[in-house]
């Protein structure tokens, strides 16, 4: 029986190759993706919790975060596509006009 | 008859005040003369009042009441109330008496000035803030007479206000009273602390138990600086020769009649404060002298005919002030009466030189004009003797009466009676000078110059004065002490300095003091009968020293050295180096200083949205630190 | 004994997974490694007998973002491949330094950690078989958390709307 | 009664904004008239006004009632001086903005409803509704100098607006704390001035509290090293703005001071007697000094403001009665003689178009009328005796000498430079012979002439016969003095109290 402990520990490495990967890279997709992998290693805690703690609550609040990721990825993809037809470059560099 | 007049008294000032008013409203549109002619109606008026109500006095047997017209400011004790005593009865006499001869005089002098009847507004109107000061129950109102007058001077004193040089001395003569006032405020907050009123009545018959000799002391010597402020003694007489520039007929009234007399007054009404401060009573005697003396040494080498008399009035108040000051009181307020009548004469008399001399001042451009002036010029001729004491004219006997005070006070009032005496001599000095220049040698006018008499209504006046000059001294003869007899009531809390007695000791003095003034006038005589060139070189010969007398001893450009530019560069330094630089840059230093923080943190807005993913990120981590360290 | 070798293998291939992601130079690589690191996810899911969740998972993330995500990659064109060079010299260090200092935080945790967070971490209860079917996850959705149900309905009505404004082309002569 | 005092003036707003905006000849005369309204309803009650202490008039709605906020209003001896003059001069300085053509309409609304704040300060009991009122006035006073000033306006409205409001943000913060420090105390909150009078607050936190208030109210007052914001929102304000910015609003802060400090803090108060009283004679002297070497006219008859102000605090913190009561006078005094200035430098303003006094001279000759006026006025402000300035001025001096004898010598000195700076500058506007544009200045049009008058006569009867004023302010200024005393272990040293005045009547 392998302790929750352990699953927790490989949720924090998904999560933190996520977080490196959205400061590294430059392309918007791929910071995307990051994002992604983020809020799956948020999932699993939450179900390994789950499971630990015995409560189903776990497993509901993943739906929501889904929810969220999703609508989250649609919205995200429509700028970039918009933004793309404007600029021809997925580049977060150079779309820096709302300098402050 | 007389309580009528006593309970219609608030007419004395009522009526040159309803005069003022009345010509401020229509005056402007009446025909020249009737604004004048109903001026010296509205003060002769409230001259017959005056007289009417001080008959009780001349019997001997009336007593001081007080009329109260409305409560001013009762938190302080100040009524607008009305003190009939001999002391403010004779001085009402001399204001509206002289006053009233100096309006007809103005009537002829004023002619054709396209102002004629502001003039006369402006004259009632002091008229009547004169009495006020005269009239007052309490030292509020007093205050309140005393600062009215110094409008009025201002007013008049810049009459002919196009003239910057009339203008600036206005503003002179009024700052420099107000620094007078400014002595007069605080001591009056020292009185209001002791007695808590301003009252007459509250103060002096409880001034022995309330008053230390300290606090007396301090209150006399305050009381001294407003004087010298109102009577242009030694610290604050600057004003009152600039002041020659309004007309001469306010020269007469009040800067040498009435106003200037208001610093006496207030010595002599406030006596009891002063019965407790030797000191206070030394130093105004001092003060006194020293001034009679420096004005005197000034008069001499003047050569405009009304700085002359200008000069002369501060020398005669030198010696009121060392009469007040030897608590010789009656002998002050005697000389103060006998000055107004013939400084009034000199200065009317100078008035109508100058009138006749289409407005020439300058004594060295007159001469010889006794036949072209007769009657102007015997009055101001009888004045000068006056001036100078020879027996039997006013003049003598009001001097002898001090000069005998000093005397017999002794001790360091000794000294102050040989300054006296020598004051006496220079002034039958530059009065005699000044008469010869003027009337008599061989004539100095410019070819347009014309002189003629002037005409009835400016001569009458000065005969008038005259007579009264011959007349006035036998008011208070050591033989009869009428005057003595007359002031009684008002300084019996009082102790009094009088002249030595017996024939002897009179004889003695009447003999030192004629002698003093027969030197002065003989020198002058005989020095300025002869042509200019001589006394002009005589006049080289006494040079350092004369020329120092003739430019007053610089003491105009000392002040403005010492005082003016100061506080200038003072004033200025405060509005554009502290005020604007450094509290309104205070101010806007906050605004920049918020600017400038907004400045640096807008650098953190790159517009990378990495920068923004590491900053959230670092934020979270410190948050997740924050939290394990504190294990919340 | 099964479940401690599953759990190695899906980490494994999870890990491989998050860094091809982060690491490949083309977007097509990272979207498989993406997928790869769902599809271990969810066999964890079913090692917790997550079922639904795990069904879920698979179906509309690995289904849906994933091809959604491929489909805007082939829309941009798969070529673009980013300039090597940093823009923000200053993003390379300060990353690096988090990177050891996490990697050092996580490390720590598992090796010393007692898990005080996780309060019933030591004794592990078996789970029912029903427990991670529908009906177990549904029944507190629809009762308990039913306004954040209607919340993320919301959400999702509103996204597909902004997304059709967003993306719209406007044909502009 | 009071309650249709303050809304008279918003109705008379809302009547002005119903006229159509471009017929431009009615708006102020109608704003004058509707105006005038307020100013009879005010001479009423001051006629209905009995000399007792105590609030009179009083109005109690409660507002909202869990925080203890009430619709509370009451006028005692010390507001109601101030009603009348806010009442009279609005009226006045209305009529005499024939100058402003854009937007009329908006001015004479805006300057109404500054008005209603005016008035409801000056009458509000309850601090919450004081603290709406004193924010109330600020906007459209903002608007009248952002939008109808001279030159630098928007620099001065701005700098205006923000350095009260930063006073009045602390005002806010202690008055929140007095109300919670009564609800602890008491259970329920209450912002009435009778309730949170008798707190009994720790020595820290009542001067805490009193320096909050002490703050706010300097800025307003202005006091010292608060000032540099006035000369600024005067010059640039318009003619009605600069008289009711100098007749009431600057009066407001020593009212504030009067009302608040003193009855809420009264050993606070006791113990900054002497800060207090150093800082308002330094703003005395210092507002003198700069004032002389001013080139503008309004900035120099603005400084002088400083320096009369100066003597109004020094009235209220040397705590004996003459200087309650020349306080309480000067409040009414100053608000006449430099209101009735400004209009003269407006009338100034309308026809020469310069405030220099550099540019200007010789106005005597071509305008007499002008020159008497200004003379009067210039003369009041002095402090001339027989005149109202004089009034206040000698009682604060007089009456601050027990307590303060150094300070009010100090302040004396003022009188002096009074005399130098006004003086000064009516002899370069006025005398000497005029030349070039001065030459041809219009005298005083019948209308300006109606405007000045009744300040003149005021001017007149409260110099000749204060006690129509006096006779009302002692009973409520007693009163505080006796509270003062009471709360605390101050006496007032001897001639300070009426009660052992000598009055010669009763011998």
């Amino acid at each position: 029986m392998v302790a929750p402990g352990w699953y927790m520990a490989l949720a924090a490495a998904l999560f933190l190759v996520g977080a490196l990967g959205l400061l590294i890279r430059r392309n918007a997709l791929v910071m995307f993706m990051c994002i992604e992998l983020m809020l799956n290693a948020v999932n699993l805690t939450l179900v390994a919790a789950g499971r630990a703690l015995n409560d189903i609550n776990g497993q509901v609040a993943v739906f929501f975060i889904l929810v969220v990721a999703a609508a989250e990825v649609v919205v995200g993809l429509a700028i970039i596509v918009s933004i793309f037809r404007l600029r021809s470059t997925a580049s977060v560099d150079e779309l820096s006009e709302m300098k402050g | 008859m007389t309580d009528l007049a006593i309970d219609l008294l608030w007419l004395v000032i009522l009526l040159p005040l309803a005069g003022a008013l009345f010509l401020h409203f229509v005056g402007q549109r009446l025909p020249e003369p009737m604004a004048g002619l109903l001026a010296s109606a509205a003060i002769g008026l409230s001259f017959l009042v005056g007289l009417v109500g001080a008959f009780p006095f001349f019997q001997g047997d009336g007593e001081a009441t007080t009329i109260l017209l409305w409560s001013w400011m009762p938190a302080i004790g100040a009524n607008l109330e009305l003190l009939w005593d001999p002391l403010s009865a004779l001085m009402t006499l001399i204001v509206t008496g002289v006053g009233f001869l100096i309006h007809v005089f103005a009537i002829g002098y004023m002619h054709g000035d396209e102002r004629f009847g502001r003039f006369f507004v402006n004259l009632n109107l002091f008229a009547a803030s004169m009495l006020t000061l005269v009239l007052a129950g309490n030292y509020a109102m007093l205050f309140l007479g005393w600062e009215l007058v110094g409008l009025c001077s201002y007013l008049l004193i810049g009459f002919w206000f196009t003239r910057d040089s009339a203008a600036g001395a206005a503003k002179k003569a009024f700052v420099v009273n107000r620094i007078g006032d400014f002595g007069m405020m605080v001591a009056l907050m020292l009185v209001f602390a002791a007695f808590g009123t301003l009252s007459y009545a509250g103060i002096f018959d409880r001034a022995g138990e309330v008053l230390t000799t300290g606090v007396a002391t301090a209150i006399g010597l305050l009381f001294l600086l407003a004087a010298a402020g109102k009577s242009a003694q030694i610290p604050l007489y600057v004003w009152l020769p600039d002041a020659m520039e309004g007309p001469t007929p306010v020269s007469a009234l009040i800067h040498a009649a009435t106003m200037v007399t208001a610093g006496v007054y207030l010595v002599a009404r406030s006596a009891a404060i002063f019965e407790l401060s030797p000191t206070a009573q030394v130093t105004v005697a001092t003060i006194g002298a020293a001034t009679a003396l420096w004005a005197a040494s000034i008069a001499i080498a003047q050569y405009d005919i009304k700085k002359v008399l200008a000069y002369s009035t501060i020398s005669q108040l030198g010696y009121m002030f060392m009469a007040v000051g030897a608590t010789a009181y009656v002998a002050g307020i005697f000389h103060l009466m006998t000055h107004a009548f013939f400084k009034a004469l000199l200065f009317l008399g100078a008035g109508s030189v100058i009138h006749a001399m289409s407005d020439e001042q300058d004594m060295r451009k007159m001469g010889g004009l006794l036949s072209k002036m007769p009657v102007t010029g015997v009055t101001m001729g009888i004045a000068t003797l006056a001036i100078a004491g020879v027996p039997p004219l006013a003049g003598f006997w009001s001097k002898d009466e001090i000069l005998g005070s000093l005397f017999a006070r002794g001790g360091w009032y000794g000294v102050l009676w040989v300054v006296g005496l020598l004051t006496a001599a220079m002034t039958a000095f530059y009065m005699t000078r000044q008469w010869v220049m003027v009337f008599w040698g061989e004539p100095r006018w410019s070819e347009d110059a014309h002189p003629h008499e002037s005409p009835g209504m400016m001569t009458l006046p000065l005969i008038a004065l005259a007579a009264l000059t011959v007349v006035g001294g036998f008011v208070n003869t050591p033989f009869r002490f009428t005057l003595e007899h007359f002031l009684e009531p008002v300084f019996e809390g009082v102790s009094m300095q009088h002249p030595p007695e017996g024939w002897g000791m009179f004889a003695l003095m009447a003999g030192i003091s004629v002698f003093a003034g027969l030197v002065g006038l003989a020198a002058a005589g005989l020095a300025y009968r002869r042509p200019m060139e001589d006394w002009a070189e005589f006049e080289q010969g006494l040079q350092p020293v004369w020329g120092w007398w003739e430019q007053a001893y610089r003491v105009d450009d000392f002040y403005n050295v010492t005082v003016v530019q100061p506080g200038k560069k003072a004033a200025e330094a405060a509005a554009f180096s502290v005020d604007l630089p450094v509290i309104d840059g205070a101010v806007n230093g906050v605004g920049r200083l918020a600017r400038g923080i907004g400045e640096r943190v807008r650098v953190l807005q790159t517009g990378q949205v990495r920068n923004y993913a590491a900053l959230l990120f670092a934020g979270a981590i410190a948050l997740v630190v924050w939290l394990a360290v504190t294990g919340a | 004994m099964v479940e401690a070798v599953l759990f190695v293998l899906m980490a494994v291939a999870a890990l491989t997974g998050a860094v091809t992601v982060v690491l490949a130079r083309n977007p097509i690589y990272s979207a498989i490694g993406l997928l790869g690191t769902l599809f271990s996810v969810a066999v964890i899911y079913v090692v917790h007998l997550a079922h639904l969740v795990a069904a879920v998972q698979v179906i509309v993330y690995a289904g849906a973002v994933l091809t959604l995500f491929l489909f805007v990659i082939m829309l941009i064109g798969v070529d673009k491949s980013e300039r090597r060079i940093e823009t923000l010299p200053s993003q390379r260090i300060g990353v690096g330094a988090i990177a050891i200092l996490l990697i050092a935080g996580v490390v720590a945790i598992t090796v010393f950690g007692n898990f005080e967070w996780v309060p019933a971490a030591a004794s592990v209860i078996d789970l029912d078989a029903t427990n991670g079917t529908v009906a177990a996850v549904a029944e507190p959705m629809f009762t308990d958390w039913v306004l954040a149900f209607e919340a993320t309905a919301l959400l999702l009505t509103i996204g597909a709307a902004g997304a059709v404004a967003l993306a719209h082309y406007r044909r502009r002569n | 009664m009071l309650t249709a005092l303050v809304l008279m003036p918003v109705v008379a707003a809302l009547v002005v904004l119903a006229v159509p905006r471009k017929r431009h000849e009615i708006h102020l005369p109608l704003g004058v008239v509707l105006s005038l309204a307020p100013l009879g309803l005010a001479a009423y009650l001051f006629w209905q006004f009995e000399p007792v202490a105590g609030m009179q008039f009083v109005v109690d709605v409660p507002w909202y009632e869990p925080w203890g906020i009430g619709w509370r209003l009451g006028m005692d001896g010390i507001s109601m001086p101030m009603v009348v003059l806010t009442a009279l001069l609005v009226p006045i300085a209305l009529g005499a903005s024939t100058a402003i053509t854009k937007r009329t309409r908006e001015f004479v609304v805006l300057t109404l409803l500054l008005e209603a704040g005016m008035l409801g300060a000056f009458v509000a009991t309850d601090l919450f509704l004081f603290f709406v009122f004193f924010e109330a006035m600020l906007i459209p006073m903002y608007f009248i100098i952002g939008v109808w000033g001279s030159d630098r306006r928007i620099y001065a409205a701005f700098k205006f607006f923000v350095y009260t409001f930063f006073g009045s943000a602390l005002m806010l913060a202690s008055i929140i704390a007095m109300a919670v420090i009564h609800s602890s105390q008491t259970g329920a909150a209450s912002f009435a001035l009778s309730d949170l009078a008798n707190l009994d607050l720790t020595m820290g936190a009542e001067r805490l509290l009193f320096a909050a208030f002490a703050i706010a109210f300097a800025v307003k007052v202005p006091i010292f090293p608060l000032h540099t914001w006035l000369p600024d929102a005067h010059t640039e304000a318009p003619t009605a703005g600069s008289v009711l910015l100098a007749g009431v609003l600057l009066k407001l802060g020593t009212y504030g001071l009067m009302r608040f400090n003193l009855t809420l803090f009264p050993q606070a108060s006791v113990d900054a007697v002497w800060i207090m009283g150093a800082l308002a004679v330094i703003g005395v002297i210092y507002g003198a000094v700069v004032a002389i070497v001013q080139p503008d006219l309004k900035r120099l008859v603005a400084y002088s403001s400083v320096s009369h102000l100066g003597f109004i605090v020094l009235g209220i913190f040397a705590l004996t009665s003459a200087s309650l009561q020349g306080a309480v006078i000067q409040n009414v005094n100053h608000g006449l003689t430099t209101g009735a200035l400004f209009l003269l430098v407006g009338m100034i303003y309308d026809r020469r178009h310069t405030k220099a006094i550099a540019e200007l001279g010789g106005l005597q000759k071509s305008g007499p009328m002008l020159a008497g006026f200004f003379l009067f006025m210039t003369f009041a402000s002095i402090g001339l005796p027989g005149l109202n300035g004089f009034v206040g001025e000698f009682l604060v001096v007089i009456g601050s000498f027990p307590t303060l004898p150094s300070l009010a010598v100090l302040a004396a000195i003022g009188v002096i430079l009074a005399a130098v700076y006004l003086l000064w500058a009516y002899q370069r506007v006025f005398h000497g012979i005029p030349e070039g544009e001065n030459a041809t200045f219009p005298d005083l049009t019948p209308r300006e002439i109606a405007l000045l008058a009744p300040l003149v006569a005021l001017v007149l009867l409260i110099g000749l016969y204060p006690n129509i004023l006096l006779d009302r302010i002692a009973p409520s200024t007693e009163a505080v003095l006796d509270q003062v005393q009471a709360v605390t272990d101050y006496e007032v040293p001897y001639p300070g109290r009426l009660v052992d005045v000598f009055i010669p009547g009763e011998g």
